[in-house]
């Protein structure tokens, strides 16, 4: 008999000359590549089934949103948790309950951080594949230098802002360089995430109302305040872009890189390397709680979602299979530096063998993404990200910035 | 020319200061493109470290092999192939007889037809996308070749000029082909048409560039991998946060996409040049 | 007509140009219409919109980003037309002449037209990005402070519009060029006799003679770039602080990333527009201006 | 023999009419030419005959058959362009056959009339050329022969001499008169070069302002001008006009001098303003005093074979005389000039020729 | 009074010699005309005078100074262009400031002397014209006037005429000719046009291949070319040449008929071959057989002041025959041709003219 064919799209990048026909999972490294030696080992293993890959430019929604309105969308589909809702919403993504439940994945086993991220109206919209977050990455040569590590060796926090301005100036001093790598160029990432974890930890509820963003409130003027000043007082590298902040520590720009879960790995790499900035001096840690409250982290995560369109039984089938073989191989997936979005891996003790993972684990469990409801993730936090780093650099008042913000996200919300 | 002669009897400071101005000019032009070109044959990982390294050895192929390794880049390649050469032919022929329409024979009604193509140029693309994107849902045509082609060959340009190069030609031309028994459609083929090469070569040359880089509607028309063409195909390939995965590996990318085109410019350079100087103008 | 002849109006004689207008009206004429019965609905990509009238066009001109963007559109406008025309000139200027050298120059300056906005704009953000770029590394060799170029609202546009300069400034030169060699040389002769030196030449000659290759630049230039998109998204997203955000972009956004197709569609009329009405401007402009001599 | 019949042709452009009501007869084998001034109507008139313009009132007729509803191509006549119109793409062997393509002749057929019409034309070694590769003469030459293959009942020539340097045009004529000669077919051709209408026509149809002046041989138009117009359209240098009066027996210039007696013409002959018409060879130059119009000379323009002297009368008119050879006169000096009673033309106020009754 | 001397001018466009080697002396107040067929260097020398090309060898000096070094502007000439050149955007009166403008003339100054030529010219009402509202002979005057109005010391003219009609082109000719009898200025003017060249010259310098082949007044090259090709491109239509033989006594043709008694020329009078060349009117036609020499009439042109009869002999050449007023002569009849003694021109191998003893 014929294949059963299902169409898989996913970002991620194409690396097919690296691991193009490697079927050893483990064998793989990067993002790119396990994912790639992911779906060759289940073609691999399913000879009955043919994927067909199509791999898109990150994050791939303009494509996707394309193929719906054309009615011709791809079976499977990465997506990220904050991006469902907006295609659920308009019925455009299958419930995966059933089929999961058929496939013999059982949600139970989801992280917390995950089930929340799929869970839309009481379903279950995506498998989540990983948890990311923000993190501090600590070039812990220049930490020494500067004076900031305890006896055994560990890293000083700073645990308020004012204690944060005043270890950065100490570290300014010492180093001669700033305390502070961003990515500040066209990059609004770092900045609403930022904002969504110390609101967070700080309990106040922006979206409280999710068709309606609250942000105009002292909390967030607060944590606004705090990194313009450590911007007016050059605390921070300035006008690196994503890439740029990123060379930018490794060639030993700054003491903190704020960046994500995912390059965790690269660092630690680099750091067993010898002859560079970071060499036998990386660590990372969450975003210290300078504004108290309790540990909350923003995260979002990537999971599979099934499109709706009609299918064949087989095909159902097939899918059923690759997502029980997408949840079984979760481990091999957090080896990107991502959080698993399976329980049982983070449990392992092979996960927490992997290079600092004990550092971030709390982060599973308090990691907290946007409510569900609320629609246009990528959008809002583009907006939010867009003001929060106009007022940071100055080219806006806070209070200014934080009323646009709020404006400009409860119209789109309001449409 | 002959205005070049004059007042050669001394060389002028302000000839040698123009000479230098240009070539400035021409450094700042070239200098990104070899800057890039440079980077592509570094290793990523030294990039990483400093972007300088660009000045000294090792260089390596590894990037344009990562390139070529993306098993579908081939078959992308040829997309854009089909892509370009169908929307060429297909604007040419859509020019070529609307020109001669418009310049040569009356009709009802042709001179408003004429401003309303004209227009059409005045429509940005955003306009139109995302009705046409409804209607190519209805007909089923995304995904397919004439999917892809098809957008091309609304642009009012070609027609604008193949009006123009026809009113040029002679009617004189015409009406002797009309004594010799010519049918209109014999004149437009086997006489005025030969005549028009120059603009062919121009138009064609300018529409088979465009159709190459073109982005935004492949990228929402063409989904399935298969059907990608170079352009968005080599997008495909980049990781996401790309530049931090491989400076080099994204130079290459940018080489390897520009390459074709830059390529038939040079081969038909002084066509484009000739043709464009020659005609568009009027 | 009794007399059969070559020149007579006849709707046969249609039939050449039919192929043409039936492509366009059901590519370009159609979607535009659609798009401007979409503006007056609400929908999304996905389904049948409901008419809301003139809703979109009233939410769009209280939206401060859509103003801030008609705003940047026409800073841009602004920024690189006019550059287009004098540098344009000036080269067509200095390369109006049968050398090699000036072939060669011919071609390197319009070289970089035939790249796509992909690689030009992947190009230029590898030239201005601070640490890595191009830029700072000359600014480094030179001892010279870092420019921060994608990431400052002053600096941001101008920097597109440099690498949009970059990119199209092939154009304009060729067409100068074209009617710089149209300029009959007997003229030149003249004046040389009539002891004109090279700025009067320049301004009493050359100018007025190619006036209206200059209105055609200018032109086509503003439809051109009126369209501003690729170049924005790719090297700055709009940012910072939406200093860089021009109305395609919006439009882009509004459709493809909020499914505000209805906006979107708004947008984009007032963007047709716009375009028509600086177009029609100009030729009116240049019109009268020739009649009036 | 009537070939070709204009009857009441009448034709607009719009609002203006550029042709009024012309009825014009060509015969068989004639040479005939069309010549005025630009913009007359002459181009028009021929492209009627063609077809490529549409008559808006009027018929005509070839063979004595109404060909004006038919289509160019079916109408049996072939044109020779101004700017020769040749198929740049094309070979010379192409050029001339297209037309036969068209028609459908049989290939052998085509051949043996293009090899016959480039004999002809000593055309036969240039077949594979283009037509960028041959010279203006060789040019005219293909598209006579373009015309010739079709062995048409007319020729049709809009100026296809006008783009030839003057000693190609020169040869040019002659081959033309030859070919005419040979041929003995019907050319109808158009100038606005009173030279060529005078060297190649059988008759010549004098046009001005929409309408025609005359019809007549050369000879007949040269010396038997019909209208003032013609006069002075015809014939190089132009002939010399003068306001004369009649007073009893006597002509009178406007300053009272005495020309000679006054002719004999229909008109009252008491005082009616005429013009006096005397072409430059019936001026003789004499000494001063001696009995003519003293004049002084302006101009010595010597053309090698004659000598051609303008002079200034003392009404301010300025006259050219022809003297044959070289001639001694200079400018700044004084002739008199003596006007041949056989070479004096009248016309009247509305510039009709008045004849003297001893013509008649 | 020399005013322009040009002495050992050479000139090449790349490896392309166009001027070899070339002196000339052209007088104040002269009027010069450089005649020569197209390509064969004129309009270069032309340029070189005025300073639109350099010299690569030798001196141009105008009153006795050294002006080659020198730009176009500051050599106190003034040039008239082919196609006029005129600003195409300004006024005809800021045509004719343009040049006093951007030497410093005060405003005052200009104005005076603007309306001055412009008086002379017949432009007064066309001042604030554009040239694209003005007629092609308007134009040509303003062109002229560009050139008053800077009081050069010398006119230079590149074919001026050849944009005009013929009618026109007659009379601008007339109206150069007085404007140089007016302004007794220097006027240098090239044409390819022989008739131009005869009707306005003082002195002709015809040109050939690079080289000067004769200097003259204009009745000097037309009775007394210095070589074959002076006899042939001067004088209309052109004259006819017969290669002859001088056996004893006698001149024969090819065929052996005898033309008349040899001529006394200083080369070796026996067999060497010459060439005859005598013009039209030279030529007298007579009845068949009364003597002359026999000869088929194949074209007759009557130009209404006189006939040319083209005529062939038995040795197959065509000869043109000029019969004043018109001629009973038709095509395909016979005539004899009579050759005047006294217009008989001889050239050697070389095309140089021999000329009889007793002239010398
Ligand atoms: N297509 C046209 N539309 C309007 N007017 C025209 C057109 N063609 C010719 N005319 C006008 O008709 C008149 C006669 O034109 P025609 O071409 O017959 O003149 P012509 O005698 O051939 O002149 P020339 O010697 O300059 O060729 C002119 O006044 C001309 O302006
Ligand atoms: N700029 C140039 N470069 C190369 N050759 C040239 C140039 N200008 C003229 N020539 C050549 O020099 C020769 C003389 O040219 P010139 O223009 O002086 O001829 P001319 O006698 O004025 O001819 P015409 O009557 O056609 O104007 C010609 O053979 C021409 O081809
Ligand atoms: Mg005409
Ligand atoms: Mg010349």
């Amino acid at each position: 008999a014929d294949p059963v064919e299902i169409t898989v799209q996913r970002f991620f990048g194409t690396c097919d000359a690296d691991w193009g026909t490697n079927t050893d999972i483990s064998k793989a490294i990067g993002e790119c590549g396990i994912i790639t030696s992911q779906i060759n080992k289940f073609a691999a293993d399913n000879p009955d089934i043919k994927v067909n890959v199509n791999t898109v430019e990150w994050p791939g929604y303009d494509q996707l949103t394309a193929q719906l309105a054309s009615g011709e969308p791809p079976d499977l589909v990465t997506i990220h948790e904050s991006v469902l809702s907006d295609y659920q919403s308009k019925g455009l993504l299958q419930p995966l309950d059933e089929v999961l439940k058929s496939a013999g994945v059982d949600p139970a086993g989801f992280t917390a951080a995950g089930r929340e991220g799929v869970t839309k109206d009481g379903q279950i919209f995506g498998l989540p594949i990983d948890s990311h977050t923000m993190l501090w990455h600590i070039n812990m040569n220049y930490f020494r230098k500067a004076g900031l590590v305890n006896a055994d060796g560990t890293l000083i926090l700073p645990k308020t802002a004012d204690e944060l301005l005043a270890q950065a100036k100490q570290f300014k001093e010492k180093v001669g360089k700033p305390y502070l790598v961003q990515s500040m160029a066209n990059e609004k990432g770092a900045f609403y995430r930022a904002m969504y974890i110390y609101l967070t930890q700080m309990k106040s509820d922006f979206f409280a109302d999710p068709t309606h963003l609250k942000l105009n409130t002292p909390e967030a003027k607060k944590i606004v305040q705090l990194f313009k000043d450590i911007y007016d007082q050059d605390l921070t590298t300035k006008d690196q872009d994503y890439a740029a902040s990123l060379s930018g520590f490794t060639k030993g720009d700054g003491g903190v890189l704020l960046n994500g879960t995912w390059v965790v790995g690269d660092f630690d790499a680099l750091s067993k390397a010898q002859g560079n900035a970071l060499s036998d001096g990386y660590t990372v840690y969450p975003y210290p709680p300078v504004f108290g409250g309790t540990p909350a982290y923003w995260s979002d995560g990537h999971s599979w979602a099934l499109t709706k369109k009609d299918r064949s039984p087989e095909q159902t089938a097939a899918i059923q299979k690759f997502l029980k073989f997408m949840a079984d191989t979760n481990f091999e997936w957090a080896r990107t530096g991502h959080l698993p979005a399976q329980q049982a891996v983070i449990d392992s003790a092979q996960f927490k063998a992997l290079p600092h993972v004990t550092t971030i684990l709390d982060i599973a469990a308090t990691a907290k993404p946007l409510p569900a409801q609320v629609r246009h993730q990528f959008a809002v936090n583009d907006i939010i990200g867009e003001e929060v780093a106009a007022a940071i650099m100055g080219q806006k008042e806070i209070d200014a910035a934080l009323a646009d913000a709020e404006t400009r996200v409860n119209d789109l919300l309001a449409n | 020319m002959t205005g070049a002669n004059i007042g050669m009897v001394r060389p002028r400071i302000g000839d040698v200061l123009i000479v230098l101005l240009v070539v400035l000019a021409a450094l700042i032009m070239i200098l990104p493109i070899a800057w890039v070109i440079a980077l592509s044959f570094k290793l990523n990982q030294e990039l990483k470290l400093d972007t300088n390294a660009v000045f000294h050895a090792p260089y390596t192929l590894k990037n344009y092999l990562d390139v070529l390794g993306g098993s579908n880049v081939f078959r992308w390649f040829l997309n854009s192939v089909i892509v370009s050469f169908g929307m060429t032919v297909g604007v040419l022929i859509l020019s070529s007889l609307a020109g001669y329409g418009f310049a040569r024979l009356r009709f009802p009604g042709r001179d408003i037809l004429f401003v309303l193509v004209l227009f059409g140029l005045a429509v940005p693309e955003q306009a139109v996308i995302v009705a046409r994107h409804q209607i190519f849902s209805m007909l089923k045509l995304h995904n397919t070749y004439p999917g892809l082609i098809l957008p091309g060959l609304a642009a009012p340009f070609g027609v604008f000029l193949m009006t123009q190069y026809f009113r040029e030609i002679p009617k004189e031309l015409d009406e002797a082909a009309l004594l010799d028994n010519a049918s209109r459609f014999s004149i437009f083929w086997k006489v005025l048409l030969p005549q028009t090469i120059p603009a062919q070569a121009t138009l064609g040359v300018f529409t088979f560039l465009g159709a190459w880089n073109d982005y935004l509607w492949p990228l929402i028309s063409a989904t399935k991998k298969e059907m990608y063409t170079i352009t968005t195909g080599i997008a495909s390939m980049q990781t996401n946060f790309a530049q931090t995965e491989g400076l080099g590996f994204l130079m290459a990318q940018a080489v390897f996409a520009g390459l074709p085109t830059l390529l038939v410019y040079l081969f038909f350079q002084k066509y484009i040049v000739a043709a464009v100087s020659g005609r568009a103008a009027r | 007509m009794r007399s059969a002849t070559a020149h007579q109006s006849d709707l046969k004689n249609g039939i050449f140009v039919t192929p043409f207008l039936l492509v366009f009206s059901c590519l370009l004429v159609i979607p535009l219409l659609w798009g401007a019965w979409l503006s007056l609905t609400k929908a999304d990509l996905f389904g049948p919109g409901k008419f809301v009238g003139l809703a979109n066009y009233s939410r769009l001109f209280a939206d401060k980003v859509f103003l801030g963007s008609i705003v940047n559109t026409l800073y841009f406008v602004l920024l690189t037309v006019p550059a287009f025309a004098v540098c344009g000139l000036a080269l067509a200027l200095a390369l109006n002449r049968q050398t090699r050298f000036a072939t060669v120059m011919r071609a390197i300056f319009f070289a970089s037209s035939v790249l796509s906005v992909t690689v030009v704009t992947l190009i230029w953000r590898i030239v201005f990005i601070p640490d890595i770029g191009l830029l700072s590394n000359i600014f480094g060799w030179l001892g010279l402070p870092q420019v921060a170029f994608l990431s400052s609202p002053k600096l941001a546009m101008p920097a597109i519009a440099i690498a949009t300069l970059w990119w199209g400034i092939g154009l304009p030169m060729m067409l100068f060029l074209a009617a710089l060699q149209q300029i009959p040389g007997e003229i030149y002769e003249a004046a040389a006799l009539d002891n004109a030196k090279r700025w009067k030449t320049l301004w009493h000659i050359t100018l007025p003679a190619i006036r209206r290759t200059f209105v055609l630049v200018l032109i086509v230039q503003c439809v051109l770039q009126f369209q501003l998109f690729g170049q924005a998204q790719l090297m700055t997203q709009g940012g910072p602080n939406n200093a860089s955000r021009p109305v395609v972009l919006y439009v882009y956004e509004v459709a493809f990333r909020r499914f505000d197709v209805g906006m979107g569609a708004a947008t984009s009329q007032v963007l047709f527009a716009l375009i028509l009405m600086a177009a029609l401007v100009q030729y009116v402009v240049a019109r009268r201006k020739e009649e009036s001599r | 023999m009537a070939l070709i019949e204009l009857k009441n042709i009448t034709k607009s452009y719009g609002a203006v009419k550029v042709i009024d009501d012309l009825t014009l007869t060509i015969d068989s084998n004639e040479f005939m030419v069309f010549l005025g001034p630009s913009g007359c109507g002459k181009s028009t008139l021929l492209r009627m005959i063609a077809g490529l313009e549409g008559i808006d009132g009027g018929e005509i007729l070839i063979d004595g058959r109404r060909i004006d509803p038919l289509p160019p191509g079916e109408r049996g006549i072939a044109m020779v362009f101004q700017h020769y119109a040749l198929y740049p793409h094309m070979s010379v062997r192409d050029n001339m056959a297209f037309g036969l393509r068209n028609i459908g002749v049989p290939e052998a057929d085509i051949k043996e009339r293009v090899t016959r019409a480039a004999q002809m034309l000593v055309l036969d070694n240039l077949l594979d050329r283009k037509p960028s590769q041959l010279s203006g003469g060789q040019r005219q030459r293909v598209a006579i022969g373009r015309a010739i293959v079709k062995e048409p009942k007319a020729f049709l020539f809009d100026e296809p001499l006008s783009n030839l340097d003057a000693a190609l045009r020169v040869r040019t004529r002659v081959e033309l008169a030859q070919l005419h000669n040979r041929m003995r077919s019907t050319m109808v051709f158009v100038t606005h070069d009173q030279i060529e209408a005078m060297t190649l026509a059988h008759r010549i149809v004098v046009m001005n302002n929409r309408r025609i002046e005359q019809v007549g041989t050369p000879m007949e138009i040269y010396s038997r001008p019909a209208t003032r117009f013609v006069a002075e359209f015809v014939g190089s240098p132009a002939m010399n006009f003068l306001p004369v009066t009649t007073e009893g027996n006597q002509l009178k210039l406007a300053d009272g001098t005495v020309v000679g007696p006054s002719p004999r013409i229909g008109t009252a002959s008491g005082g009616a303003p005429l013009t006096l018409g005397i072409r430059a060879e019936a001026v003789a130059l004499g000494a001063p005093g001696v009995g003519g119009l003293d004049a002084a000379v302006e101009v010595v323009e010597r053309l090698g074979d004659r000598t051609l002297v303008y002079s200034r009368l003392k009404t301010g008119a300025l006259i050219v005389a022809e003297a044959k050879g070289d001639s001694a006169l200079t400018a700044d000096t004084t002739v008199s000039l003596g006007f041949d009673r056989a070479g004096m033309h009248f016309f009247d106020a509305d510039g009709k020729a008045c004849r003297e009754m001893s013509d008649a």
